[in-house]
């Protein structure tokens, strides 16, 4: 399900992977079962090495810290994270799903509604410091940087 | 300075509908009793504007259904109040047509909103020497903190008089400004007279010398489309209980690039990044000014009350507010005896007299009688009275819920007024 | 160090009924729905608390029969809302056994009272290499106040800390005390931790110095009798909002003599007797601090939480917040991997606590899909924080009409978050 | 009906004159025709000689201004008033029409709850700046003087 850097495996098409998504998501209909789901899908994340811990891949939440590392490999973008709350961890891994080993180009220009879509928005914090949005935010930066912070 | 500024009386096609005041009358409560015997008159619109039922509907919701601290909470109720919370500070940014949302942040009223800014920018900015210009015809907020600010500065107060009409003198105004000037503080609209100014004019002539402006909009907002945009100015306040939201409720609208350098106003909760007791960072604006819990129910329900008056419709009920002070002008002016204060050319629904050899409080008091509301003194604009040369007027002051059989009403009262109290 | 001042447990006889708090639930239309197909539990009255009916009908009724501004009409609505704004203050003075009513001026809340009295007494007061006491468990809201103080008069903080158990030491603090030492700002009960402070002895010690007291008492009023006459405090603030009470509303209280000494805090109409472009002479205290158009609803309403409060009997209700207090901490302390932060002798209802291996936040979202309302994170008080060294706590915070049912339901929903979440 | 002190009469005492006064005003239910009375109390006030209208005599309301002027005879006292507010100056003579012409004694330690009683307390500003109380005050302080601003 997530794409590791080091197969050869080529994702489907962002449009496809987001409608999957939403459809995972239509089979819960309460807060409690999509949070869990969330939770099971960071768990399943592939994990961060730990030494791109550091204030360097860090982006600060309200009550959580986020470390995401990109690698670019083919003029594809492979996504790793972790965080220290298991749930912003699972929302990561949401985005990661729908979007490592994308092109480039196709990351940048990704609109990602199915955010909206799948109801958990209406549950996190609707303050600016909103997480989810910075988190989408520096995903697309890695893809537009090209070499910053990335591993080629 | 004989027309205001085009743009504050004009309405878009959308709003152009007939306007039924007797059926808009019927959205507040309040309107609905009598008063020893009598329908209530309410004329004190100026000092309080009454509430529709979906206003007090909307902070009974609040309590009923998701009372929650904002801003802080990971739980659901917290979460729907921080969106209604920050929803109605949207409201509030197209109200006035602000450009972003962190130009708005939420304060008790008008008066602090003006401390506020005196306190933060003003320390930050007006030293020894220089000079503050205010109008004749300031509300007593929009003197006293810069009276208080020049004290603690060395600084000047700089007055821009009026004519006997209540118009501010645009040619005197711009004498006013030398290297020294570094602020203007101005009301859009005079709460004792109800004189518009043509504040596009002042304000421009203001940014030619590089000073920013301040305009009081507390009596402009209830009867004029505001744009803060068009008219430019730097910050402009205005108070919610006055505009059919709950008191308690006010706006200051600032310019982000003014607010972004501006030092925090209160300390405490929610405004700040990191705490240490070395050191303390600031949040962004609007957060930074607004410590502590805010007044969340009454927030919302000024958000509330900006959507009733998109709802009737504001290009309407403007025209029909412009339509009643025609009326009642014309209705007192023949009143042998009453003098009418303030008569400017374009003026909000508020009209101020003198009776000749009455006193104002006991008029109102006799009109109270009679249900009849009005207010009397010197409506905290101790400089307009001085100018006039008089203690105080009787004040008038009308909202679009008011009707043209209102103000027969008070004719009559007032007939009844002098008969009772001329010596 | 082991127990609070006597009096802050004990109650008049006269209070001494069974307590209900099945019945006294009624009260608050709030708690009768449902979150997420749970029955709401809400465990986070330390940020704010819930309304009984009453208090949110008071703000309805004021509305829909006699809104109007107040203390300048002369109109009948005027003098209604004068007098209820009136005895709402008079309510206060009872509340919290001031002298006079003239001790009492009106807020948004804790925040603004204390930057309110750094602002006036604080300014006229301190000056360079003065040094002001606040303890290490205060609220954001009483530390940077004093930093931006302290920033501006070149003084300095000096934090009275507190041992592992959250309760202050009186050794450390007298320690402080020395010829500097012009102002204490103190808690009387944290609100991470629930601690409740022998606050008369750290007033005592405080005035054998010299030195005048403010106590932040946005803790206490929710679950003491506060008494500023016993206490002998020279200022005391809280909000309403947390005493069941609406949010906008506040309470500063300060001694007249002090009160009567102090510049006044915001210019604007009402606190000044007369106004003209050269010199302002301000009000008596307390209309000299409250300048402006007040939250008349709120203050009126916050005056029936009071009535409430009375009603139900403080005394019964305070202690059964002990009991659940008790009953809590039982059911809690045994969870493996849970540890309770804050284990003072004597404590509010606040439960804090941290879970093994799992971040706060993620267990507070799961609770809210179970309905229950915990707050998260730091609770605007980082010094307790990295006193402890955690990055924040999950604090259920409860009131009177908590019942040892939520209670177990918060144990159940510990129990699955820690299978959930520990990794 | 006021005492003048250049008569001999000598006026009821304090208690049957405030019985009176509440027997007139009960006569009134509405607050028109009451406001009218006390308009009408004060046109027949004994005029105040206009060296009396200065700082010396002034008591300053919210949005009024009285001037009281005492007179001591026979250690009785009699009270003259007038105001720019024809209303003002109607309370004040529901006031004088009690007191004025009683001995010393008696004024001051008069309680005059026949304010309460005639209904006017509940139409009058309740703010601290009420007019009505400081009036009442300095009818008193007068009583109490015996010397000062009194003409013997
Ligand atoms: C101890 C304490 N002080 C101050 C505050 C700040 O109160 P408010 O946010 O109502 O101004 C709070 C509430 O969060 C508090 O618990
Ligand atoms: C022009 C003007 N400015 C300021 C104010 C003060 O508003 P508030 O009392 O709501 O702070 C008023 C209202 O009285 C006003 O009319």
């Amino acid at each position: 399900m997530y794409m590791d850097c080091n197969t050869e495996e080529i994702p489907k098409p962002i449009s496809e992977l987001e409608k999957t998504v939403i459809e995972d998501f239509a089979l819960f209909d309460d807060w409690a079962d999509k949070y869990q789901y969330v939770i099971e899908l960071g768990q399943k994340l592939l994990p961060l090495d730990n030494k791109y811990k550091t204030e360097e891949y860090k982006i600060k939440g309200c009550q959580s810290t986020l470390w995401i590392h990109a690698v670019r490999k083919n003029n594809r973008i492979y996504f790793y994270a972790d965080s220290d709350s298991t749930f912003v961890k699972g929302l990561a891994a949401v985005l990661i799903n729908v979007l490592s080993g994308q092109p480039a180009k196709e990351i940048v220009d990704s609109h990602l509604e199915f955010i909206d879509k799948i109801g958990l928005t209406s549950h996190l914090a609707a303050s600016r410091s909103n997480g989810l949005s910075s988190m989408i935010r520096q995903l697309k930066l890695y893809a537009l940087a090209g070499s910053e912070g990335l591993t080629t | 300075m004989k027309t205001a500024d085009d743009h504050t009386k004009t309405s878009s096609p959308s709003t152009m509908l007939t306007f039924d005041p007797k059926k808009v009358r019927e959205d507040f409560p309040i309107l609905q009793q009598k008063i020893f015997n009598h329908p209530l008159v309410y004329l004190d619109n100026a000092a309080t504007s009454q509430k529709p039922q979906c206003v007090i509907d909307s902070i009974s919701k609040y309590y009923t259904e998701y009372n929650s601290n904002v801003h802080r909470g990971i739980h659901f109720m917290s979460q729907k109040a921080t969106d209604a919370f920050e929803e109605a500070r949207v409201e509030v940014q197209h109200f006035i047509n602000a450009k972003s949302d962190s130009e708005i942040v939420f304060v008790r009223g008008t008066t602090e909103a003006i401390n506020l800014v005196a306190g933060t920018y003003g320390r930050q900015h007006i030293n020894e020497g220089d000079e503050i210009i205010v109008s004749e015809m300031e509300h007593h907020s929009n003197i006293i903190p810069w009276q208080l600010l020049c004290l603690e500065k060395k600084a000047k107060i700089r007055v821009a008089p009026m004519n006997d009409d209540g118009e501010l003198i645009y040619e005197e105004y711009e004498k006013l400004f030398n290297a020294k000037t570094k602020f203007v503080a101005i009301t859009y609209v005079s709460n004792s007279l109800g004189t518009i100014n043509p504040i596009n004019k002042f304000i421009a002539k203001a940014h030619q010398n590089h000073v920013p402006v301040l305009v009081d909009a507390a009596q402009a907002v209830p009867h004029l489309k505001v744009d803060v945009q068009k008219i430019d100015c730097d910050f402009l306040v205005f108070s919610g209980h006055k505009m059919c939201g709950p008191t308690g409720s006010g706006v200051l609208f600032g310019k982000l690039e003014h607010f972004e350098l501006m030092p925090p106003y209160h300390g405490g909760g929610e405004m700040m990044l990191s705490v240490t007791f070395e050191k303390t960072i600031y949040k962004e604006p609007p957060f930074r000014f607004e410590a502590g819990t805010p007044n969340i129910a009454d927030v919302i329900a000024l958000g509330e009350a900006i959507r009733y008056m998109n709802r009737i419709g504001m290009g309407a009920a403007f025209r029909y507010e412009e339509e009643l002070t025609a009326y009642g002008t014309q209705l007192l002016k023949d009143i042998p005896g009453l003098k009418i204060i303030g008569t400017a050319s374009t003026k909000t629904p508020v009209l101020s007299f003198v009776l000749e050899g009455i006193n104002a409080m006991d008029a109102g008091m006799y009109l109270d009688t009679l249900g009849i509301a009005v207010r009397t003194g010197h409506h905290c604009n101790e400089p307009v009275m001085k100018h006039f040369g008089i203690p105080g007027t009787i004040r008038a002051s009308m909202m679009f819920y008011n009707t043209k059989e209102e103000l027969n009403f008070l004719r009559e009262g007032i007939m009844k007024t002098i008969k009772l109290l001329r010596r």
